[in-house]
């Protein structure tokens, strides 16, 4: 292993990367398209001699995020990726992953829920986990698939917060696109330390995890993942402002805005949308429209502070989501609603549906929905394209 | 051979006190396990009464490391241990303790898993033959004809055969025992202690609520399993099945197994079968599937 | 884990009586007889509850947390151990 | 509609004839050549062997924040004439965009491209490829050879192409690719 | 069977008598704490010849998903019921119930997701499921859970709708609490004809379900979906209104407002702490303050429209949640969030995290933290005797 | 015996134009499967190649029912649909038709669990020993020392023997076929249609680009797999074992197995045994098991 | 606190001795006698043979929209006297709030009990129990009989148990259990 | 399921050619020579794709969907099928 350099590759090739530099000792994973080139990948660089790590290559996800569990508990860095319906059958074992304040870290390559099979991307499945405790990270770009993984076990692990992490990454337009990213290579050691668990099993110390715990014992132990979380906020800041420093990045925080200063108009979105949304903003702004873009980088601990912050002053708010809560709205529409509720503020917001089920999401179309609701010609929630339909 | 009175004298790493019913199996098979694996042992423990036997935390009546693991999770969680184990040198006995619902049923493609892989872990199934923990449900190891409370009029299909799932993955040990000989899981679970791989042992764990009987008959019908040949004292070693105890006996023509109905009559999930009215059908196929079964063994265990 | 940030962890520690004294789920006591004992062991090593012990050899009942079920009265090979009503 | 600075490619093949390898060889080599955003990708299905397949390129001196589909290419690059029957290759390709196709029968190929729209590039990578003995399972390798065309019509120099090439492979492989390289970059042709 | 009569039993038993009138055909269920009752009772129906349906006893819960599916795939009402780990083993599931447009029905007694281990009661289980298709009710009492299910199977199968429905019930508060109910018997058969499927496997005409769609198709199924969705809340109404004319009850529709008109201080809560909340509003009102309490009955669809109706001019919003979603918000402050954020319509609210893992919420809880909130002396965010902690 | 010419003449239910890669497997299985089972059979069929052969919706290229389902519920969504079929009455075979990942490994509990109870199910697996949908990964089924991206230098493990898994189900019907054989996977099928239960068929598929091997050689490596003893053909039947076509003649000592390099060396998954450096190891291991596990299989044979 | 009209009862028994079922059937009789809203639930454990359990009533004219735990209920039910020496059984009981004992020593039972502070009522369950008959794995069944004693002290009409009791059993335990009731009804006595 | 509310179900129909004309993809293409061919109808069961029929007992290659995998040509007894390179 050597220093920092630019690898051209693609996100999935970031992610086995940053796995390999994090020096992480137990992965187990099952292959899912498009998640199984990150798992193909570290297979290579253990069977090939370049880490030094033991793979279990289990019978199911289920199995996967279980068997990182225990590794973990045995106080051992650990690592799965999954992916859509991989996602789904390890939904339990997430909860239990947090809640036994293990702070695992893996890679779900977001990818549409069948049926129909559909392999393509859509949020949703990482989003039926955002209750449960769950540090969670969105990339847009392949550079930030990599720092946000090493980012994620460096605040995971943090003694102020011992709770899990997910990196998300879009299936096909990052898992499968080769950009350039500069790894870290040995440089990460002084970043990520090695890791030194707040519990384990260990004989010399018998502690038992997780018998029959009273009500008001398990509230509290909820209340506590809460805090945790919510202490996330800065701990996560912190890891961010030691990592630019280190790696000679510019990262923002748990948000990035571009164009924000003087905006009128907000373009609130995520991972990739998010990024071609600023080429949506350049446009719009050289048609002389004051538009700015917010895109979350992390979506739990939900940054409400940073965008409440950015969006003051806006008049208007258009919300790009690749996943709904069917029945309610968007789900970052949910969490923009809780939060300007408890902060006291009115925004005139639209909620738009765009590449659910993986497709295409282009500047053009994002200008287009733009300029529609800057017009008020567009629906609150709008399903893009639904008019034909 | 262990001794009973060895066995008497040996540290008890489950706890007095705690919240297991009066009479449990698990008490016996849990404590003689304990003792032949030592301190330096860890345990994954899936949901089952074990799981409320260790009682309410902060405390619990147990004294090795537990991780209180999902129902179907033993072997898969146990497989993460052992690898983090070989990674950090150490030197423990990777246990997972689990009923019979968490092993024949939920737990199964865990278990086929980790046995594929060879993953190193001691897997114990206390076979109770029912999910004692939500009260008295049936499961894979249910034996035909026994009331559950999802089998109200007794199952209609035979327990599944663990033991020789496990012996059909060819892992390096499987042996399956009894509560009713605390020597003979000692000497298992000592055996399988000092292999490598993954290793299966199953239980036969009376309960006295499942199976309703007195509190007092634990042991007696964990014998009675035996001598009726509706359980059988085996272990399968590095590809050869060997019986034990009675069964051997039995095997080696020395004795004959007792009717099954000495052990049925015992117990009153199995009362349909006798009143109002007696069930010989079922009886019948009961007493035939012991025969059957059993050949079925001698055959493997010829070669 | 320092105490101020992270107090709140779902671990137990090794206890015992951790369901109480469980002697009081008792509706029936063992009682030895030592005239009849003849310190085979059985009782000991097949009490569910682990709460026969060792005492100079002999068995002795832990009646703060014996249930009471009676195992040991049933294997005890020289019928040593009678169980008695308690409540 | 396109964003300033950004050339965006599109590369045609079948399964199993590595499109997206090539593009993400040329990617490699737009970034040594300066290009700090590159993006290559496929488009995303179940390709079996044989069937026809595309896979995407972007280059730019700037960091590339598109991850929408290309939907007019400026140029187009086709690994088999054959598809031509199957495939509308050129379409959305820009005005005056160009097409470098793999070719024994430039002739042929010129009557299937519209040439007064488009600037047509031919080159003979199976030849090439034969003639090498980048052949396998009985399949010339034609995927490397194609991209010294490509560098020589877009303008990445084929240097760092030969990089490229070399980083991803060893030994007499390598050597074989990169050779393929510079002569495709040799003997492309405009045909018009 | 006969025709209606109050039967004294827990909520449980009241799930497994409406199960019984619904002429269900096929159910799969596997054993959990605190359901396992529903299951005994109904094998004991089918086994004691009450009912004439096959039971499968599976293996897990994701097979008794996954074998629901397969039976009413064939065209054949089905129904199932789980709870916490088992809700979650079987997610993957509960997509494919939904995204197949097969109209299941499920009971799910809300229960705290481990570790350590805690059989009580808690939404989360649930919530984890709000994203994806199901329409989901809430019940109070033991004639709410009967009710709901015949009401469940009502909407689901209607032809304008084709989702799946879950009934929640809370672990022991509903599902072992024995209050009499009333069952409809046969007549039932009037209010629920017999299932006529929108589509079936079946050999005469040949259907392949599921087989890869492109991103543009998937997106206009996910788009139906959310219609189907959105026209259910008028469906739901309807089927209510029919149902209270036939049998007799009074509910209201999707929520249940008690005292709302003219409160300026709102309660709003679902399932048991809701109908624990109108004895708070009484003692409320007792002491002068003009409390109302706004309940949810269906939670999927979210009752937007009702509920920014009845809310209205209320000065202030206390809603009580039994669940969080971990670095945000509790569920129902999201949606309240976003509907109010889509309305327009700003609101003083506070979340109050209550009855988490199972602990018990009185009335005077309720009482005690309202009239903090009404003095100003609560935090938005507040988990009810954190102050202890 | 079905003759060829009978079966050229059958009606195909699998549709030309479909997805598959050229020399596919999945082809001859199928199209021979549905041909003994014909149009009153309904499909459920997990994420596998077999998902995609069937090409993007809203056409499919299949001509019964399908119901496409999750990878890991192939039985118990036909278990589900057994019960609905008994309950309307209908006549209709209930087929799981999957991959051996979704068999061997992801669907395996579901599979025990449906055989258990004795459901209405016929269940198949196409077993190309790799997770081909997904680009080449070890699956349970993978053989000992075969490269797939997951195991990039050799898998480490022999095969699970998901057979005898099934056989210690004693379900009333487990077979192993071959792709080299379509008239015994018809004849299989056929009888197995006939019989009510759980039943099990495991057919082994060789897959070109899996196994990398040029596209026409895949029913040529269906017979050498049979003819090296590398796979074999069985049926268990109502309680008893039986060999056929190849692997009965050399049961009958009317033939030898011919050394599996045989058959190994035609498979570039294979290769890295060969080149650069012999894996007189691997190879004389996999030897030593096929001996073993066909004598395993003889004993059981004998009874 | 409390709710007006709501009567609120909390039964202490051990797992096996049927607490729960106590307290449905008082709810079923309850009802029968006119209060619309009754409930009756188990404080939830995982409650083993022989340990000490809880179980709840609650009865009103009124429907019930309660669902929280009893915390000062009107009456005690205690289905076993040596729970008073495990269990604070009157803890959170209302002033002069009731207290009915199965025991067969009234004496020893008053000792333990506040008569000042609480009614306190004795009824021989066991002995009822054993007489008729009622015996279950060698224990006798007291939690039919005692809700005789519980009829009469709060004031359901004991004809309501007695058929609360005959829809829940058939034949001769019906009849058993039904005559339990009465027993209880017709013994239980005050102890001052 | 009544058109106007519920058009979008994840459901298909069968369909030849669901993958287009698959003879496009072929690189080499089977030729039966009927002069040796003894009509044994091994390459129409054996064809992966199910693309040759019978014809007055003939087999005959539907090259529209025929990919060229070579199987009947290698499975052919009599060696009358011949791959011939196509592009
Ligand atoms: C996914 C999931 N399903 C169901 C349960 C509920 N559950 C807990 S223990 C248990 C039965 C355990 O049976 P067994 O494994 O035989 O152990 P025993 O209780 O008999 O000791 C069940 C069904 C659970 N905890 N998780
Ligand atoms: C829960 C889940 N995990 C993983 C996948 C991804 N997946 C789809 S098909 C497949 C491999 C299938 O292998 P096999 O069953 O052997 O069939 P084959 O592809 O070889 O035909 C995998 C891993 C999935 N669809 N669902
Ligand atoms: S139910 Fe059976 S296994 Fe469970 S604790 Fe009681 S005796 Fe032990
Ligand atoms: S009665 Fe039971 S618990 Fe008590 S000492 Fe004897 S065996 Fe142990
Ligand atoms: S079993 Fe009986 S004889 Fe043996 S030690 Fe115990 S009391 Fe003594
Ligand atoms: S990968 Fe193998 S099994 Fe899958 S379609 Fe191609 S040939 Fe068939
Ligand atoms: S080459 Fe292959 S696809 Fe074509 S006809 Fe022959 S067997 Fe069929
Ligand atoms: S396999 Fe050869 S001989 Fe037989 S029918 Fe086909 S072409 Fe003719
Ligand atoms: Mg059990
Ligand atoms: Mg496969």
């Amino acid at each position: 292993m050597s220093g920092r350099r630019v690898i051209i590759d693609t996100g999935n090739s970031a992610v086995a990367y940053a796995v390999k530099d994090a020096e992480v000792k137990v992965i187990a994973a099952y292959p899912i398209t498009p998640q199984t080139t990150i798992v193909e990948k570290i297979a290579q660089f253990i069977e090939y001699g370049q880490m030094d790590a033991k793979m279990i290559r289990v019978e199911s996800e289920h199995s996967a995020m279980a068997a990182i569990i225990g590794s973990e508990a045995m106080g051992v860095r650990s690592f799965t990726a999954t992916s859509s319906h991989g996602l789904a059958l390890m939904h339990e074992m997430l909860w239990y992953a947090s809640n036994a304040r293990l702070p695992v870290v893996m890679a779900v390559a977001n990818r549409t829920m069948g049926p129909p099979w559909n392999i393509w991307a859509d949020w949703g499945d990482a989003m039926a986990d955002r209750d449960i405790g769950w540090i969670m990270s969105w990339a847009a770009n392949n550079q930030e698939v990599y720092d946000f993984t090493l980012i994620s076990y460096r605040v995971a692990e943090d003694k102020r917060i011992v709770l899990p992490a997910m990196v998300n990454l879009e299936a096909f337009v990052l898992t499968h696109t080769s950009m350039p990213f500069e790894i870290c290579g040995e440089e990460t050691r002084e970043y990520l330390p090695e890791y030194d668990p707040v519990w384990k099993l260990d004989p010399d110390d018998p502690i038992i995890m997780g018998n029959l715990f009273s009500p008001a014992d398990t509230m509290k132990l909820r209340w506590d993942m809460w805090e945790s979380m919510e202490r996330a906020k800065k701990v996560i800041a912190e890891a961010i402002r030691e990592y630019n420093e280190r790696f000679n990045r510019n990262y923002e925080g748990l948000i990035k805005t571009y164009k924000m200063d003087d905006a009128d108009y907000a373009i609130l979105s995520m991972g990739t949308i998010g990024e071609e949304a600023e080429v949506a903003t350049d446009v719009l702004r050289e048609e002389g429209l004051k538009v700015g873009t917010v895109r979350i980088n992390f979506f739990r601990p939900f940054p409400r502070e940073d965008i409440i912050k950015t969006l003051n002053g806006v008049s208007k708010v258009i919300i790009f989501e690749r996943s709904s809560s069917i029945g309610a709205s968007g789900q970052i529409m949910q969490d923009l609603g809780q939060s300007l509720l408890l902060e006291k503020m009115q925004l005139d917001v639209n909620d738009v549906f765009i590449g659910i089920g993986g497709t295409d999401v282009s500047y053009e179309d994002i200008v287009n929905v733009v300029k529609k609701a800057i017009k008020g010609d567009l629906a609150p929630l709008y399903w893009y394209g639904s008019e034909g339909w | 051979m262990v001794t009973v009175k060895d066995l008497a004298k040996m540290e008890d790493l489950l706890l007095k006190g705690n919240a297991a019913c009066a009479g449990c199996p698990i008490g016996v098979a849990l404590r003689t396990t304990l003792k032949a694996l030592g301190r330096k042992t860890i345990m994954f423990v899936p949901a089952c009464c074990t799981s409320v036997v260790q009682g309410i935390g902060p405390g619990a009546a147990i004294s090795v490391p537990l991780f209180n693991t999902a129902f179907e999770t033993a072997a898969s969680v146990a497989s993460g241990a052992a690898a983090a184990a070989e990674i950090l040198g150490k030197d423990v006995t990777i246990l997972a303790w689990a009923g019979d619902g968490g092993t024949y049923d939920i737990g199964l493609q865990a278990i086929s898993g980790a046995a594929e892989r060879g993953d190193n872990v001691l897997y114990i199934c206390y076979n109770n033959q029912m999910y004692s923990n939500t009260g008295i449900q049936r499961s894979g190891a249910t034996p035909l004809g026994a009331w559950t409370t999802t089998t109200w009029t007794g199952k209609t299909e035979h327990m599944k055969d663990m033991g020789m799932i496990l012996i059909a993955h060819r892992v390096p040990y499987v042996a399956a025992t009894s509560v009713g000989y605390p020597d003979d899981i000692y000497e298992k679970v000592k055996k399988a202690k000092e292999k490598k791989g993954f290793r299966y042992i199953d239980i036969l764990a009376p309960c006295p609520p499942g199976w309703r009987f007195p509190s007092d008959m634990t042991i007696r019908l964990g014998r009675l399993a035996i001598e009726t040949g509706f359980w059988l004292l085996y272990e399968y070693e590095d590809g050869e099945l060997r019986f034990n105890g009675y069964t051997k006996l039995v095997a080696e023509g020395k004795r004959e197994f007792k009717p099954v109905e000495e052990f049925l009559r015992l117990q009153d999930r199995f009362r349909h079968l006798f009143e109002p009215k007696r069930r010989d059908d079922i009886l019948e196929e009961i007493q035939r599937w012991i025969k059957e079964r059993f050949e079925w063994y001698l055959s493997l265990a010829k070669i | 884990m320092p105490e101020d940030v992270n107090k709140y962890l779902p671990l137990s520690k090794p206890k015992i009586g951790i369901s109480g004294k469980t002697g009081s789920w008792r509706i029936f006591a063992p009682e030895i007889n030592y005239e009849k004992c003849v310190k085979c062991h059985i009782c000991v090593v097949v009490c569910p509850e682990a709460s026969i012990l060792l005492e100079d050899d002999r068995p002795k009942i832990d009646y703060d947390y014996c249930k009471g079920c009676g195992v040991c009265a049933r294997e005890c090979p020289v019928g040593a151990i009678t169980m008695r009503r308690e409540r | 509609m396109g964003i300033s600075g950004v050339i965006e490619i599109r590369f045609h093949g079948r399964g199993g004839q590595g499109a997206v390898t090539a593009a993400r060889l040329l990617a490699m080599a737009a970034y040594k050549a300066g290009f700090k955003g590159v993006q290559a990708y496929p488009f995303f299905g179940a390709e079996r062997r044989g069937a026809p397949v595309v896979a995407y390129f972007r280059m730019s001196k700037e960091l590339v924040k598109l991850h929408s589909m290309i939907k007019n290419p400026d140029a187009i690059v086709v690994l088999d004439d054959s598809l031509l029957d199957v495939v509308d290759v050129t379409s959305g390709l820009k005005e005056c965009g160009k097409v470098i196709i793999n070719t024994s029968s430039p002739d042929k190929v010129k009557e299937k491209i519209d040439t007064n729209k488009f600037k047509l590039y031919c080159v003979d990578c199976t030849s090439i490829a034969l003639d090498l003995g980048l052949v396998i399972a009985g399949i010339p390798v034609v995927n490397t050879a194609i991209l010294g065309a490509v560098s020589k019509v877009i303008g990445i120099p084929v240097e760092n192409v030969v990089d490229a090439v070399k980083e991803s492979w060893r030994g007499s492989v390598a050597e074989k690719n990169a050779k393929a390289v510079l002569r495709a970059y040799d003997s492309v042709k405009e045909v018009s």
